[in-house]
């Protein structure tokens, strides 16, 4: 901004809050006195509708062209005091807080003479550092109205439906020849045991029949460019390569299953399967009529040192199967030999005790004494110590049920490295945060659902499908998306190419442009600055907490009032 | 107030000072009692472990005598008390049973209705006549003296079925104990068995038990144990000695008390028709110190 | 010393830290008046120049502080104010300044009481330690000064914004570096910087000879001379003129 | 915007994070939650597992958000009492309770707190500290405004004191306010009315209410959290003294068919592991124990997380639920008696606090609002969905969606992704109704 600075400053009592500690007159007097100051004034309140009203006539009558208001925190009320001056015509960025409140009287309320020297320097900052201030744009970028799902499981298909029912265009990208995923291998799925196939049929049918959603099949994706709103997405299909261009991408690619080879003589015994085969055993029918004793044994391949991880939905789908098998024949001995049963919440517990009373034989195993499985003449042999019985138990079956743990899939890598997203320490994709962004990634307009992130079972697949369904349906609802003012800008004549800024940023933000040089996709970035602090060459400023401005602060402190 | 009164076996065969001091202070208390009967053991624990049948027969034949008096029924022992209760609530829950027991009681002209209502005389002491009636009528309150609470495994367990206290927390014969004027306070044994029913299996196990019970309790600083329940009695008064022996602590002396004999203190009754010079552990000190007030 | 009030700058980061600093007022938490906040949106965003500034100028002390390890609003912002704050520590140290007027601290929203703490402990601490010399010793200021172009130039700032990925994920070859050897590197890298660009400013104040800087600096002439050949490769110095047989240099503007 | 606001039942991690998710789309929304603040069961955790991230830091910017947020109206202190139409079309009657404190004038700045005179037990608190008879919820409240507790307060009591209103520079003080109804009309309606924990007294196990030191995971929550009623020091209740030996005990109230409830809450084995590596944190030299049945550690990075819970905090896990907590009369130390069932050992051991690892139970405000709704409740008073596979967030009424703990115990993530995909069947709904 050009012309000169002319600053009017605000100071707020806050009732007693401030005035009982600070002396706010003396404050006014202090800042009108200061560079570039061309009016001050207090109020009792700052924030009600009279001092916001006060701000903007001094605005008008003044000529004011920045804002400095010396009052409680910003956090809270910084949004309220710059929406005042937009409505008095200043752009919100040439506004500046002094917390003279949170940060000065309430904490300084026994020295009165210090707290007013500290609100005066306090002002001295702000004022400091609303001279240098400028009028900051926020850039709007377009979103394209549509998704792209990538996965065609009961993930990839419930989040596909979702956001043709919010009104978007989908394309979904499935690598196989045709939908459905995992559940296309079931049988029945807890805790209803509707059949697995009620479940995904219904949704295939309904893509299938849906305008809105194109279906590429034998497709995986090859690259992605762009960035939230625009993305160019290079998929290839049986070789064919197509560009799809999209506004938000939801990651479904869902997981697989470990063949737990070696293990408890699996492939080596015979009828020693896994929880899979069993439920295609399920499918078939008649197979398993001749047998009298099973034996499942949980966490075959997973909970160790090699995948530490629990696999979540085993337990639970064993108790399911094993019911299933002693409903079929109440003569059948159904064992289960498990470490930690993960029958977590209402459903899962009551089932945990249908098996009990359906006479399903629970036994503990003991991580650090591993049950054995041998081949013998009447089917394979099963030892197990249970350390609630102090004895080794030994199980001549007719089946051994392994439950193999939930792996991820091996082109997660590439996936992951086409889309500049992390995976995590067991090669599942990583969300944004554990707790509060379990859908989204850190890189805008990507998100993710169901066990592509992690082991989880139908239900939870099916919420979180939905989930990343409503995350990426707001951009794409907004059509527009207003981008942060506070973000980092690049000087190309400074600039040498380095690439410390873009190894740096974790949101993807600075990319190398076509000279080589970096360039920031303000749309992307969050405006932390560390690209702007780190920048070999000092080629990158920080809108709006500039070195010059952060200098001009702390010069402001050290000088005495 | 009137109550069939039910004795049982432990007390008409041993343990005398109870059946007097009970029959010294509930009247004085307003409750009439009334012998019953014809009645014969309730069945346990000797019948119960071998036959299901034969325990809820006699069982439910002292209750159908009982439900003939027209009255609740007041067991003394804890043992017969819980018989009741089972035998009550299995015959509920197994109306074939209850055919079966009623077929042979016919044959003594008994019917087994199962409308009985079964009082443990902690019930009739706390929920009935209540702690205030009490206290009012006591005359030489048991202050300064502090008294251990033991209500006995079979007064509050099995917790499911309608008994007499809170299992986890019993307070009824506390509250009791403090009606009195005397001091009681929860200690962590206090819920812990007597052993008694080991007693036939495995005597020492039964005497490191109750012995191990009795050392906390004075550790605590009590100066006597109290109970209601004759079994209980038994092992901490008339085994003490024994007890002693075999955990070779000779300091370990504490007298023992059923809750109707300080009750008969209390309300001034003579100490010989509370039974008191029957029980075998050392309560003469402290009964002269009652005495004397 | 008993009258010495401390000038104290402090960064806190906007999502953690600065609202501890909040919660510490909502609670009515008192702390001494010397401290002066400046908002930053990161603790990842202070540029190791500015602190060194400030101290040049005559702060007392600098604190800084972010969220905690994990907690960061930008995901791993924190991890960089860390190398950066080691940096600073190190340049600090070459100024000769103590390092008990830096402090770099987490603080969480929810520790109000902690920030308070951290702030009357870091005063106390700096009041111990008396006056910035900065303020009486010339060649302290210059020393400072001299940390802050060093921390402004290329070598450094490339360093340290590579040292997270050198030492958890290794270089584009996929060596990964120990955090000893970086530091090995990154010592030596600092003293060259340092006494360059201290040399630099001491030619831009008066021309001089090396010698003469030896002299000034207390550093081996030897020394001095190869800094001066590679200034002068950079194009920072110059030959000014020749006072007998040895050469006297002066500091190029640079712009 | 000519597409109907949507109301979310609940203030809770859940209902912000669906309430922020229809409003970010541009969807007007009616944020109802009952108690004077936002923020629910999550704003009072101190840390969240197993990042350990502090869960307030994270939550307030969220709450903050609500507040700001243009599309968003919060409605505290406030129920939903009557709901009828349908799906596209439901007119809701919110009864608001008076706060009696004016909302537009009230700053928030504690000052009639501070000269109260009635100190009240402080329930968010846990009981563990006092509030005055007019209070702030807890300090980063949202909105943070002021509220006069009827019940305790001087001048609805009795008709004396009014120091508030005198103190109060805004004169925001406003005994005269009244119950008011609002009424709106909605597309649809989201439920996320959270869950409860257990007082584990209705047990009467473990001698809760009878033992100071036997505390719920609730209250060692605020006990450990920096802005509780210790600042954050973990000390024993009855005498102040600093705990060293601390022990978890999981499920109590939970998988019994006895007293109690039958179900797993699923999350108390993962936030006692953290709890526990919180006090390890502070006090790396504390012996710290967890009496579990079966170890849950179903999601994802949990079982790394005990992992490093056993092997670099040392926190020491035992199978086994204990059989009884002991207090000895003379020195009130706690004695916790449990068998090892990996090895059969029976132990007594010397406690200075015991933490029980309660149920979270359905509130019982659920029935009433399955009355208002027309939803069905399990037989634990949780609501119902309509196919706990095929549609787990929606319910029997067409335009009615649950999420979070209101319909079964669930962590936060999953709380999470239901409140987003909730959001999404709603923003389906206004959708179907606009063409």
């Amino acid at each position: 901004m050009s012309e000169e600075p002319r600053i009017g400053v605000f100071v707020c009592h806050c009732g007693i809050n401030i005035g009982g500690y600070v002396d706010v007159p003396d404050v006014v007097e202090y800042a009108t006195g200061l560079p570039d100051v061309a009016y001050a004034e207090p109020n009792l309140y700052m924030c009600s509708s009279d001092g916001l009203q006060k701000i903007q006539e001094a605005i008008k009558k003044y000529e004011l062209n920045r804002v400095v208001v010396a009052s409680c925190t910003p956090r809270t009320h910084e949004p309220l005091f710059q929406s005042a001056c937009e409505e008095a015509g200043l752009n919100k960025y040439v506004f500046e807080m002094a917390n003279i409140r949170d940060q000065c009287s309430w904490v300084h309320m026994h020295e009165p003479e210090k707290a007013t020297q500290k609100a005066k320097s306090l002002v001295r900052m702000a004022v400091a550092k609303a001279r240098l201030l400028v009028p900051e744009e926020e850039p709007e970028i377009d979103i394209r109205p549509t998704g792209l799902v990538i996965g065609g499981g009961v993930s990839g298909l419930t989040s596909a439906l979702s956001l043709a029912d919010q009104g978007f265009k989908v394309h979904l990208v499935e690598k196989e020849d045709r939908l459905g995923g995992t559940l296309l291998k079931l049988d029945t799925l807890f805790s209803s045991n509707v059949k697995a196939s009620e479940v995904i049929n219904p949704l295939i049918k309904r893509v299938k029949a849906s305008t809105d959603v194109t279906v590429h099949l034998d497709s995986r994706v090859a690259d992605v460019k762009g960035f939230i709103g625009s993305f160019d997405v290079g998929i290839e299909t049986r070789g064919e390569p197509e560009t799809l261009s999209v506004g938000t991408i939801i990651v479904a690619t869902g997981a697989d299953y470990l063949s737990p080879e070696g293990l408890y003589g699996y492939g080596q015994v015979d009828n020693v399967v896994t929880q899979m085969e069993l439920e295609q055993l399920f499918k078939e029918g008649g197979r398993l009529d001749g047998v009298k004793t099973l034996v499942m044994i949980q966490c075959a391949g997973s909970r160790n040192e090699e995948r530490p991880y629990c696999s979540r939905v085993c337990c639970t789908e064993a108790i399911k199967n094993a019911i299933k098998l002693v409903k079929e024949n109440p003569k059948r001995d159904v064992y289960i030999l498990y470490r930690d049963l993960q029958t977590y919440g209402i459903e899962f517990s009551m089932m945990e005790y249908d098996a009990k009373k359906s006479g399903v034989k629970l036994v503990m195993y003991d991580k650090e004494r591993l049950p054995e499985v041998t081949g013998e003449e009447r089917g394979p042999m099963v030892r197990v110590y249970s350390p609630l019985l102090d004895e080794e138990l030994t199980i001549e079956t007719d089946m051994v049920v392994l439950s193999a743990p939930i792996i991820p899939n091996e082109d997660n890598e590439a996936l992951s490295k086409h889309l500049k997203v992390p995976l995590n320490s067991d090669r599942f994709f990583m969300e944004a945060h554990v707790k509060l962004r379990p859908l989204d990634f850190a890189t805008d307009g990507i998100y993710v659902c169901g066990t592509a992130h992690s082991p989880k079972e139908v239900a939870e697949s099916v919420s979180q499908a939905r989930g990343a369904a409503s995350r990426a349906g707001i951009p794409m609802a907004k059509g527009r998306l207003k981008t942060a003012a506070i973000t980092s800008v690049v000087d190309e004549a400074k600039c040498s190419g380095c690439g410390t800024c873009i190894e740096l940023c974790v949101y993807n933000a600075i990319t190398k442009n076509e000279r080589g040089l970096a360039q920031v996709t303000s749309a992307v970035c969050k405006g932390c600055g560390v690209c702007g602090a780190s920048c070999p060459e000092r080629a990158i400023t920080m809108r709006h907490f500039t070195n010059e401005e952060l200098e001009a602060q702390g010069l402001a402190a050290l000088k005495e009032a | 107030m009137r109550y069939a009164l039910y004795l049982g076996c432990t007390i008409q065969s041993e343990q005398f000072g109870y059946e007097a001091s009970v029959r010294e202070t509930l009247p004085r208390l307003g409750i009439e009692l009334e012998d019953m009967e014809g009645v014969s053991c309730c069945g346990f624990p000797a019948l119960s472990s071998v036959s299901k049948v034969g325990w809820h027969y006699l069982s439910a034949r002292n209750l159908a005598i009982a439900e003939d008096m027209g009255l609740a029924v007041l067991p003394l022992c804890n043992g017969c008390h819980l018989s009741f209760i089972e035998t009550k609530h299995f015959l509920e829950k197994d109306p074939e049973l209850k055919n079966i027991i009623n077929m042979n009681l016919e044959k003594e002209g008994l019917n087994y209705r199962g409308d009985i209502r079964i009082v443990h005389l902690l019930e009739a002491l706390h929920d009935e006549v209540g702690t205030q009636k009490i206290s009012e009528k006591v005359v030489k309150p048991l202050e300064g003296i502090k008294l251990a609470s033991h209500p006995g495994c079979h007064a509050i367990r099995p917790s499911d079925l309608q008994k007499v206290d809170d299992a986890e927390n019993p307070q009824k014969l506390d509250d009791l104990i403090r009606a009195l004027g005397a001091e009681t306070f929860d200690y962590p044994e206090k819920i812990d068995c007597c052993g008694s029913q080991l007693a036939v299996t495995s005597g020492r196990v039964t005497l490191r038990i109750a012995g191990e019970k009795l050392q906390a309790v004075k550790s605590y600083g009590f100066d006597g144990l109290v109970t209601t329940c004759p079994f209980c009695f038994k092992m901490y008064d008339g085994r003490q000695r024994a007890i002693k022996g075999a955990l070779k602590d000779a300091s370990l002396d504490l007298p023992v008390f059923y809750y109707t004999q300080l009750l008969g203190l209390a309300l001034g009754s003579d100490p010989k028709s509370l039974g008191l010079q029957m029980n075998q552990s050392p309560v003469g000190d402290l009964v002269e110190r009652i005495l004397e007030g | 010393m008993t009258d010495f009030e401390p000038k104290i700058i402090g960064f806190l980061c906007n999502w953690c830290s600065y609202a501890g600093a909040d919660l510490a007022g909502v609670s009515r938490i008192q702390y001494p008046t010397n401290l002066r906040i400046i908002r930053v949106m990161c603790s990842g965003r202070v540029d190791p120049a500015l602190p060194l500034g400030f101290l040049a100028e005559g702060a007392d002390g600098v604190m800084i502080t972010g969220c905690h390890i994990g907690d960061c609003h930008y995901i791993d912002g924190n991890l960089h104010a860390k190398r950066k704050y080691g940096l600073l520590e190190r340049l600090v140290a070459k100024a000769g300044l103590e390092p008990g007027r830096i402090m770099l601290e987490w603080v969480s929203a929810s520790e109000g009481q902690r920030f308070a703490d951290i702030v009357t402990g870091f005063t106390d601490q700096v009041r111990e330690l008396g006056p910035n010399p900065a303020v009486t010793d010339p060649c302290v200021k210059l020393n400072l000064m001299a940390a802050k172009a060093a921390a402004e130039e290329y070598r450094l700032r490339a360093l340290v914004g590579k040292e997270e990925k050198l030492v958890t994920e290794g270089n584009v070859y996929g060596e990964e570096m120990t955090q000893e050897e970086f530091d090995r590197i990154m010592e030596e890298a600092v003293e060259t910087e340092f006494t360059r660009n201290k040399i630099r400013l001491i030619l831009s104040v008066k021309p001089m000879s090396v010698k003469g800087l030896s002299a000034e600096t207390g550093i081996d002439s030897r020394i001095i001379l190869d800094h001066v050949v590679a200034l002068r490769q950079r194009g920072w110095v110059d030959l000014h003129e020749v006072q007998g047989n040895s050469p006297v240099y002066r500091a190029m503007e640079v712009q | 915007m000519m597409d109907k606001p949507v109301i979310v039942i609940g203030g809770g991690v859940a209902g912000i994070q669906a309430s922020l998710d229809l409003a970010d789309r541009g969807l007007k929304v009616h944020l109802v939650e009952k108690s004077p603040s936002i923020g629910g069961v999550m704003a009072q955790l101190d840390k969240t597992f197993p990042t350990m991230d502090c869960s307030i830091c994270i939550l307030a910017p969220k709450m903050i958000e609500c507040f700001r947020h243009p599309n968003i109206t919060i409605h505290t202190l406030s129920q939903v009492k009557e709901v009828t139409g349908k799906e596209g079309n439901f007119d809701v009657k919110v009864l608001k309770e008076p706060r009696s404190v004016d909302e537009s004038k009230c700053t928030g700045c504690g000052l009639c707190s501070e000269k109260c005179p009635t100190k009240v037990s402080d329930d968010w608190q846990k009981g563990l500290s006092e509030r005055k008879a007019i209070y702030i919820l807890f300090p980063q409240a949202v909105p943070l405004i002021a509220n006069i507790d009827r019940e305790h307060c001087l001048y609805f009591q009795k008709g004396i004191c009014q120091v508030c209103s005198k103190v109060c520079p805004a004169g925001a003080i406003d005994y005269e306010q009244q119950p008011e109804e609002i009424s709106l009309n909605v597309s649809s309606i989201i439920v996320a009315t959270g869950f409860q924990e257990l007082n584990p007294s209705e047990l009467g196990e473990y001698g809760y209410g009878r033992y100071k030191d036997v505390i719920t995971s609730m209250e060692f929550e605020r006990l450990v959290c920096a802005s509780g009623p210790t600042g954050g020091h973990l000390n024993r209740p009855s005498d102040g003294k600093h705990a060293d030996r601390i022990a978890f005990v999981q499920c109590v109230g939970s998988r019994t068919h006895k007293k109690g409830y039958p179900y797993c809450s699923s999350v108390c084995c993962m936030y006692a592991t953290k709890e526990a590596v919180l006090i390890k944190e502070h006090d790396p030299g504390s012996e710290v124990t967890i009496f579990y049945i079966d170890l849950k550690v179903f999601g994802q990075g949990f079982q790394q997380f005990v992992d490093r819970a056993k092997q670099h905090w040392g926190v020491e896990y035992v199978r086994g639920k204990p059989g009884e907590i002991r207090r000895n009369p003379l020195t009130k130390d706690l004695a916790i008696w449990y068998e090892d069932t990996m090895t059969g050992n029976v132990y007594e051991k010397e406690m200075d606090l015991v933490v029980l690892c309660t149920t979270m139970i359905a509130r019982p405000g659920n029935r009433e609002l399955a009355g208002v709704l027309g939803l069905k409740l399990d037989e634990w008073g949780f609501f119902k969905s309509k196919d706990p596979v095929r549609s787990p967030i929606e319910t029997d009424v067409p335009g009615v969606f649950v999420c979070g703990c209101c319909h079964g115990p669930r962590d936060i993530p999953e709380s999470v992704a239901e409140a987003s995909a909730t959001a999404a069947c709603a923003a389906e709904v206004s959708r179907r109704c606009a063409s």
